[in-house]
């Protein structure tokens, strides 16, 4: 693996409030609190964020032109957080930045020639002084400028074009660094067009790291291939591009999103509260997503390939112990055999499966067994083979996989059974309590990596596996389009149906009424 | 029957001894209870139409030619005091920049009394009851303590619902919006764009939206005008806009955008060519219309 | 203002009081000059010259004659003036009430043409109005308080004798006031004609004192309110239907004042000082003309005392100023 | 963006910095050539024909085109002379006032902290005084002669400088021109002297032109007083001084200094307003 160019560990910055007594205690106002992230050589980092999230003092940080009051700052490799002045000189050649305001940031007094070719005097680098003029135009060129220009003032340029001198001063030294600082913010939409097709033509050309910062997500999407949300002065999510904005888990950053105005006809998009905020966990959109459903074949799983499909994802594996038992007519669902408990099997197509981005662990059996009432061990074997051990082995082959695809997320189907028992279904809840265990233990285990993991816990569905069971009954479509919603929303635990609800805040009020009451819900 | 007339409107500015044509011969309509768009990029002239309506134009520039039909009325033949008295209570205009469009010196409240106090003749202290209530309306948390605040106090957001119910306060016919969520953060947007649509709905108020953003359009707006150089080059609803632009300086604008749905979609700036035959018609208007 | 901040505002002065007393103190001493030199009478023996150092205390180390200096003021003992033999801190008071009621004659002036000049210049739209006034403030700024005095002393005083120029009062007229205060105190015994008579002694050293700081701050104060029509609440005041007038004095002046303010505390002391000369050359008995006699007269204990009498006004000026300013501008307000 | 093809007004078309620079200019062309265009030794008095008249009332004498003081020292030549004085004092004091501001106004204002609040508070200290009274009382401190009363002059007023160009560097250090300097490795003294000082230069011209004029009537005023230079030199404030005495028997003695000051003043001013309005874009924003 390649060392990154930047790493910063910690880096807080913050200023200080001014006293008005002098006997007063200092108080700083912190504008970067702890930030940690690493740039690796060629990449395209955007920083998102609103006014005031520190993203302009992050990019500032980054080049030292902002006094760092902690933390550790390495640039290609070496401690810059605490280098002074004189001694970064050097190193600037190899960092340089475009402002956000071409007006303020090129020097009002002095031609273009004399701008461009600035650096290039600064670090000695144009000895011979009869060439400024033949190096200016060179370099207003390689932006695309009419070289003509260069005996012009700055005021004499409109916004599109000072923007890009400012972006030629940049690149005179050939830098490995390149940080832009909101540049396209004040340019009308054909500008901005030029100026991120610009970019991306030099860093290409050029092997820029660039580090584009930036308020509007859609030219972020455009121009960068990983990102960093930033919100209050902490990174509140850093993704590749694509997975942020396929699975945005943070809820400022979904907020952001969702208040993106598409140019598409929406009479409702303004009638959609955006005060609605997540319920604090990982959350994820199933449009556009990849997903694997098991037990495809059945109830439930049936329900959740329709609805999938209804809600935009952009494919389906839907696998099943035997596929040809899928009944489906999409285009882009595709079948798979696959049984869980089939260890080899479940990381064969872990393999093949490679854009995966969410793992409906759907499959399960119900034996109808007692616990202690019933003979042997084959019935709560078999139970914790599929619904414990095949859960498992699905976490355990498919986490590499959400990880290189940005952290997606993990569905698990369970059911209320694991949070109560019912008499003579012992067995099956127990196998349940497991599956629930295991949800929370994995959660924990992929938050590193951006996973989201979930459980959907139903009350009593109408399938052929509860058919034994008295009415009211969930319709399948009912669950699947609750436990959507609840990934979509960020819900941690989902619980479809007012049995499963009831029953949940209940065993949060009186654990034991919900056990006696239970006692006398018997099956058949 | 439209409430809004434009016709023809011709402005130009004498500076020295040149003269720039601001806009050229604009026309515009807007029903009652409608949202019209004016979307073009910086310098296409759409601000300086609504400074024509708000008799705000620049003292040199000068009126050649055409009409602004307010509710069949003339306000080009109507007197400076006449047009005052539609000033605020029946055209009402939401700035752009929430920061600096309320005075530092002046509280919330005395902002919106004062309009109440003077367009409809109620006293101080019922204007001030009025004022309390339309904070409330715009859904402003706390309004008993806001109205005794200074702008500085408040941030962006609330400033911008501040102005929202000065426009509103007296029950406008129309308003103008002139890019009024252009400096505000993304979500702060959508926000202030709902209450907008909220307020228009609920008044029935025409609404004049002038944006360069294409996205804002689609939320919002009914009809929309493409204005460029001071002209218009397409007057259209809003579904046929996005369905099947007709100008292709309207495509030109889309394909320009990037889209974060679409990160796949190539942008595409406005071609040299389409904006040198733009300029090239420019021209050409100019010298038909030479000797107007 | 909040208490905190005329808190810190009056813990600035002390270091700026500190300052001015050490200034005051070896300005005298440290640069090349003997002040006993400056002191004594021509003729004067070797021992008159060291009792005079003894009497006066320099014959101790600097830092000492410092601290006892020091302490003596804060007693309000400013010493013996040398030449007029009487106690420095009295003669200060005594003639203190003159100069104060020239400068506040001469700043009332200024600001009632400050305002009248700047609103006119901003309210007419023509051509002629804005640059008269253009052209009355330049000129007025342009031209020094020392010059204006010289010229009203030609034109009004010599060519067209209508004012008398020299003195504050006419010395064979009888009065019977009993402050220093003269021009007040006669207004409010309602003795017009006696004020009439003080005010046509004072008009032509207080207009004198006020064009420079009427020019300048006019200039600012027109700048200031053109700057302020632009900006977006005027234009949003103006598409709610005020009328320009309204606008001007509810909108924008309030803040065109606030830039102006600091400006005009500044050019406040400047007419204060200002004092000093025009005293002199309109014979006019306050605190600045005795000063340049101190000078001449070489008597070092007055001349501190008066320095030390400037500084202090000019502080409490700048702390006034600091006071209106917070008051105009409720961002100082709320810190 | 307001406006992307403004440029700078022409200098020739500004009538006031025109008609000010010629006065100005024809002023040093007299001091530099007093000895030659004077028609009479300044300091040559002719007790007989004293306080005679200028040349546009009767009983003039047409040796004295500008008449006499009360020595019989011919007025033309005696403020030919005074020019000389006076813009000597001027060029010198302002020159001194400008270097000790600007330097002190540029470190303030670039770099902030400790060494800004020391000087603020060094100006306060200096504002606290009446300028006018402290230039007087230098001088005698100092003794009269041309270099106390430049010194005065300087040491009092390096603190109009230093709080414009302390509040000017201040507002320029925000622009992101001077973070581009930084970004390019440019060191402290480097980004004040080659970015901030250039863009400054207009104002300092202004300055200097106004402080030129304030210097002119300080020197005019110590004269008065008597502080100035030598009581015989024939500076303009000893004529006015002396003007004073006979200004009702002999007032033109008193005009014509004061009409030399106030035209020379007039024109600094013209100049400085002048070279604002034309090269100033730190003001045209």
């Amino acid at each position: 693996m390649t060392d990154p160019l930047v790493s910063a560990n910690r880096l807080s910055v913050s200023y200080r409030i001014p006293k008005t007594l002098p006997w007063e205690e200092q108080q700083y106002f912190e504008v970067l609190k702890e930030v940690n992230f690493e740039i690796l050589p060629g990449q395209r980092l955007g920083i998102v964020g609103e006014s005031g999230s520190g993203k302009t003092t992050l990019g500032r940080a980054m080049l030292r032109l902002v006094k760092l009051s902690s933390g550790q700052l390495l640039f290609d490799g070496e401690n810059i957080s605490t280098l002074k002045q004189s001694a970064l000189r050097p190193m600037r050649q190899r960092m340089q930045m475009i402002f956000q305001d071409p007006q303020s940031s090129l020097n009002p007094r002095r031609r273009i020639a004399n701008i461009v070719t600035q650096p290039l005097i600064a670090f000695g680098k144009l000895p011979d002084r009869s060439a400024l003029r033949e190096t200016a135009s060179t370099l207003l060129e390689r932006v695309g400028l009419n070289p003509d220009l260069i005996d012009r003032f700055p005021h004499e340029l409109s916004g599109g074009q000072r923007q890009r001198v400012g972006i030629a001063r940049a690149i005179a030294l050939e830098p490995k660094l390149l940080v832009a600082d909101e540049i396209v913010s004040g340019l009308d939409v054909s500008s901005q067009a030029q100026i991120i097709l610009l970019l991306e033509s030099l860093s290409r050309d050029m092997d820029l790291t660039l580090v584009f910062i930036s308020h509007d997500l859609s030219v972020v999407r455009k121009l960068c291939d990983s990102v960093i949300v930033l919100h209050q002065g902490r990174i509140a999510e850093r993704n590749s591009t694509d997975g942020l904005f396929r699975f945005a888990r943070h809820p400022y950053t979904r907020e952001l999103i969702r208040a993106i105005p598409l140019p598409e006809i929406d009479d409702n998009w303004l009638d959609q509260n955006n005060d609605t905020q997540s319920k604090g966990g990982l959350a994820m959109q199933i449009k556009n997503a990849t997903v694997l459903v098991t037990g495809a074949n059945r109830g439930i799983g049936r329900a959740y390939i329709d609805e999938l499909v209804k809600r935009g994802a952009k494919k389906v594996y839907a696998t099943a112990r035997t596929p040809s038992e899928i009944k489906t007519s999409h285009a882009n669902v595709e079948t798979h055999p696959l049984d869980i408990t089939d260890r080899d099997a479940v990381y064969q197509l872990a393999s093949k499966l490679s854009d995966v981005d969410l793992i409906i662990n759907n499959a399960g059996v119900n034996m109808m067994s007692a616990l202690v009432a019933s003979d042997g061990l084959d019935a709560a074997r078999a139970e914790m083979e599929v619904n414990y051990l095949g859960t498992l082995s699905m976490c355990q082959a498919f986490a590499p996989v959400l990880k290189e695809n940005g952290g997606g997320a993990i569905l698990n189907m369970l059911s209320i059974l694991s949070r109560v028992n019912l008499p003579l279904m012992g067995s099956l809840c127990a196998s349940k309590a497991a599956g629930l265990s295991l949800v929370q233990g994995v959660r924990a285990e992929l938050a590193a990596q951006n996973t989201a993991v979930v459980a959907v816990m139903p009350g009593a569905v109408d399938t052929d596996m509860s058919k034994d069971f008295p009415p009211p009954k969930m319709a399948p479509a009912d669950v699947v389009s609750a436990a959507l919603d609840g990934l979509e929303e960020g819900l941690e635990e989902i619980y479809p149906g007012e049995m499963a609800s009831g029953l949940n805040q209940g065993l949060s009020a009186d654990p034991k009424a919900v056990e006696k009451e239970l006692a006398g819900y018997l099956p058949g | 029957m439209s409430l809004l007339e434009v016709q023809d409107l011709r402005v130009t500015l004498r500076q020295h001894s040149t003269s720039t044509r601001l806009l050229r011969d604009v026309s515009l309509s807007m029903e009652y209870g409608k949202v019209l768009g004016l979307v073009g990029e910086s310098g296409a002239g759409k601000s300086m139409v609504a400074k024509a309506i708000l008799d705000l134009l620049p003292k040199k520039a000068v009126i050649d030619k055409g009409e602004i039909k307010f509710n069949q009325n003339s306000l080009l033949r109507l007197s400076v005091a006449e047009r005052r008295k539609l000033l605020g209570k029946d055209i009402a205009l939401i700035p752009q920049d929430p920061m600096v469009s309320l005075n530092p010196v002046r509280t919330i409240g005395t902002h919106l009394s004062e309009g109440l106090t003077h367009h409809l003749g109620i006293t101080k202290a019922e204007a001030r009851k009025q004022s309390i209530a339309l904070l409330d309306e715009v859904l402003i948390r706390d309004p008993e303590r806001v109205i005794d605040a200074f702008s500085h106090e408040l941030s962006g957001g609330m400033r911008q619902r501040v102005l929202i119910a000065m426009a509103f306060s007296c029950s406008p016919k129309l308003i103008i919006a002139d890019e009024p969520t252009t400096a505000l953060d993304v979500t702060v947007q959508k926000r202030v764009l709902s209450l907008i649509r909220m307020m228009q709905r609920k008044q029935n108020t025409s609404l004049l939206f002038i944006t360069h953003d294409l996205g804002v359009v689609a939320k919002i707006c009914d009809q929309v005008a493409i204005m460029y150089e001071g002209r218009v080059l397409e007057n259209t609803t809003a579904k046929q806009l996005f369905h099947s632009p007709g100008h292709d300086y309207t495509r030109a604008l889309i394909d320009a955008m990037p889209r974060f749905d679409q990160p796949d979609k190539p942008i595409l700036p406005v071609s040299r060519k389409l904006k040198e035959q733009l300029q090239a018609e420019t021209r050409e208007v100019d010298q038909a219309t030479y000797n107007d | 203002m909040s208490l905190k901040q005329f808190l810190q505002r009056l813990l600035l002065a002390l270091p700026t009081l500190f300052g001015v007393s050490l200034v005051v103190f070896f300005l005298m001493r440290v640069v090349p000059g003997d002040p006993i030199a400056m002191m004594t009478p021509p003729g004067a023996t070797e021992a008159d010259v060291a009792q005079l150092r003894a009497l006066y205390g320099l014959d101790k180390p600097i830092i000492t004659q410092y601290v006892i200096w020091l302490g003596a003021l804060f007693q309000g003992d400013l010493g013996t003036s040398i030449s007029l033999r009487q106690d420095v801190f009295s003669l200060i008071l005594e003639r203190m009430p003159a100069t104060l009621e020239l400068a506040f004659l001469s700043t009332m002036i200024a600001i009632a043409l400050c305002l009248i000049l700047s609103l006119a210049g901003a309210y007419f739209r023509d051509r002629i109005i804005p640059r008269a006034v253009d052209a009355i403030a330049s000129t007025a700024q342009a031209v020094p308080d020392f010059l204006w005095g010289l010229i009203f002393i030609l034109l009004l005083g010599v060519a067209w004798p209508l004012f008398p120029i020299s003195g504050r009062i006419n010395p064979r007229l009888d009065h019977d006031l009993v402050s220093q205060f003269y021009l007040f105190e006669s207004l409010i015994k309602l003795d017009f004609s006696l004020a009439l008579e003080l005010l046509r002694h004072l008009l032509l050293p207080a207009i004198a004192l006020a064009l420079p700081m009427t020019g300048i701050v006019t200039r600012l104060l027109k700048v200031s309110l053109e700057e302020t029509w632009k900006q977006d609440y005027i234009t949003m005041a103006r598409a709610r239907g005020f009328s320009r007038w309204y606008i001007l004095r509810k909108e924008a002046l309030r803040n065109a004042l606030i830039p102006t303010v600091t400006l005009g505390g500044v050019q406040l002391t400047f007419l204060l000082g200002g004092t000093v000369l025009i005293e002199k050359l309109f014979s006019y008995p306050g605190i600045g003309n005795m000063a340049i006699g101190a000078v001449i007269q070489r008597d070092l204990p007055l001349i501190q005392g008066l320095i030390l009498t400037f500084a202090v006004m000019f502080i409490v000026i700048n702390l006034l100023i600091d006071l209106s300013y917070s008051w105009l501008n409720p961002r100082m307000r709320h810190g | 963006m307001a406006d992307a093809t403004a440029h700078y007004p022409s200098p020739w078309r500004d009538a006031g910095l025109v008609t000010g620079s010629l006065i100005v200019i024809s002023f040093f062309a007299i001091a530099i050539l007093a000895h030659w265009i004077s028609p009479h030794d300044p300091l040559e008095q002719d007790l007989i024909s004293n306080l005679l008249p200028p040349f546009w009332v009767d009983q003039h004498d047409p040796a004295f085109l500008l008449g006499t003081d009360s020595l019989g020292r011919d007025l033309l030549s005696r403020v030919i002379h005074g020019a000389r004085i006076a813009l000597t004092v001027a060029v010198l004091a302002a020159g001194f006032a400008a270097v000790l501001g600007t330097v002190m106004g540029l470190i303030a204002g670039f770099y902030g902290g400790w060494i800004d609040s020391f000087i603020s508070r060094l100006v306060d200290i200096w504002m606290s005084f009446p300028a006018v009274l402290l230039s007087i009382v230098l001088v005698a401190v100092l003794g009269t002669g041309l270099h106390s009363v430049v010194i005065a002059i300087g040491i009092i007023d390096w603190t109009r400088f230093c709080r414009v160009i302390r509040a000017e560097t201040k507002v320029q250090r925000e622009q992101d021109y001077v973070a581009a300097g930084r970004a390019l490795g440019l060191t402290g003294p480097a980004i004040i002297l080659k970015e901030i000082l250039p863009n400054l230069l207009p104002v300092l011209m202004t300055l200097f032109c106004l402080e030129m004029g304030i210097a002119v009537v300080v020197e005019a005023i110590l004269s008065f007083v008597g502080l100035s230079l030598s009581s015989d030199a024939p500076t303009w404030g000893g004529l006015i001084e002396e003007g004073r005495q006979y200004v009702h028997e002999a007032w033109w003695v008193m005009l014509i200094p004061m009409l030399c000051i106030l035209t020379l003043v007039i024109a600094l001013n013209a100049c400085g307003e002048g070279i604002r309005r034309v090269y100033d874009p730190v003001m045209h924003k």
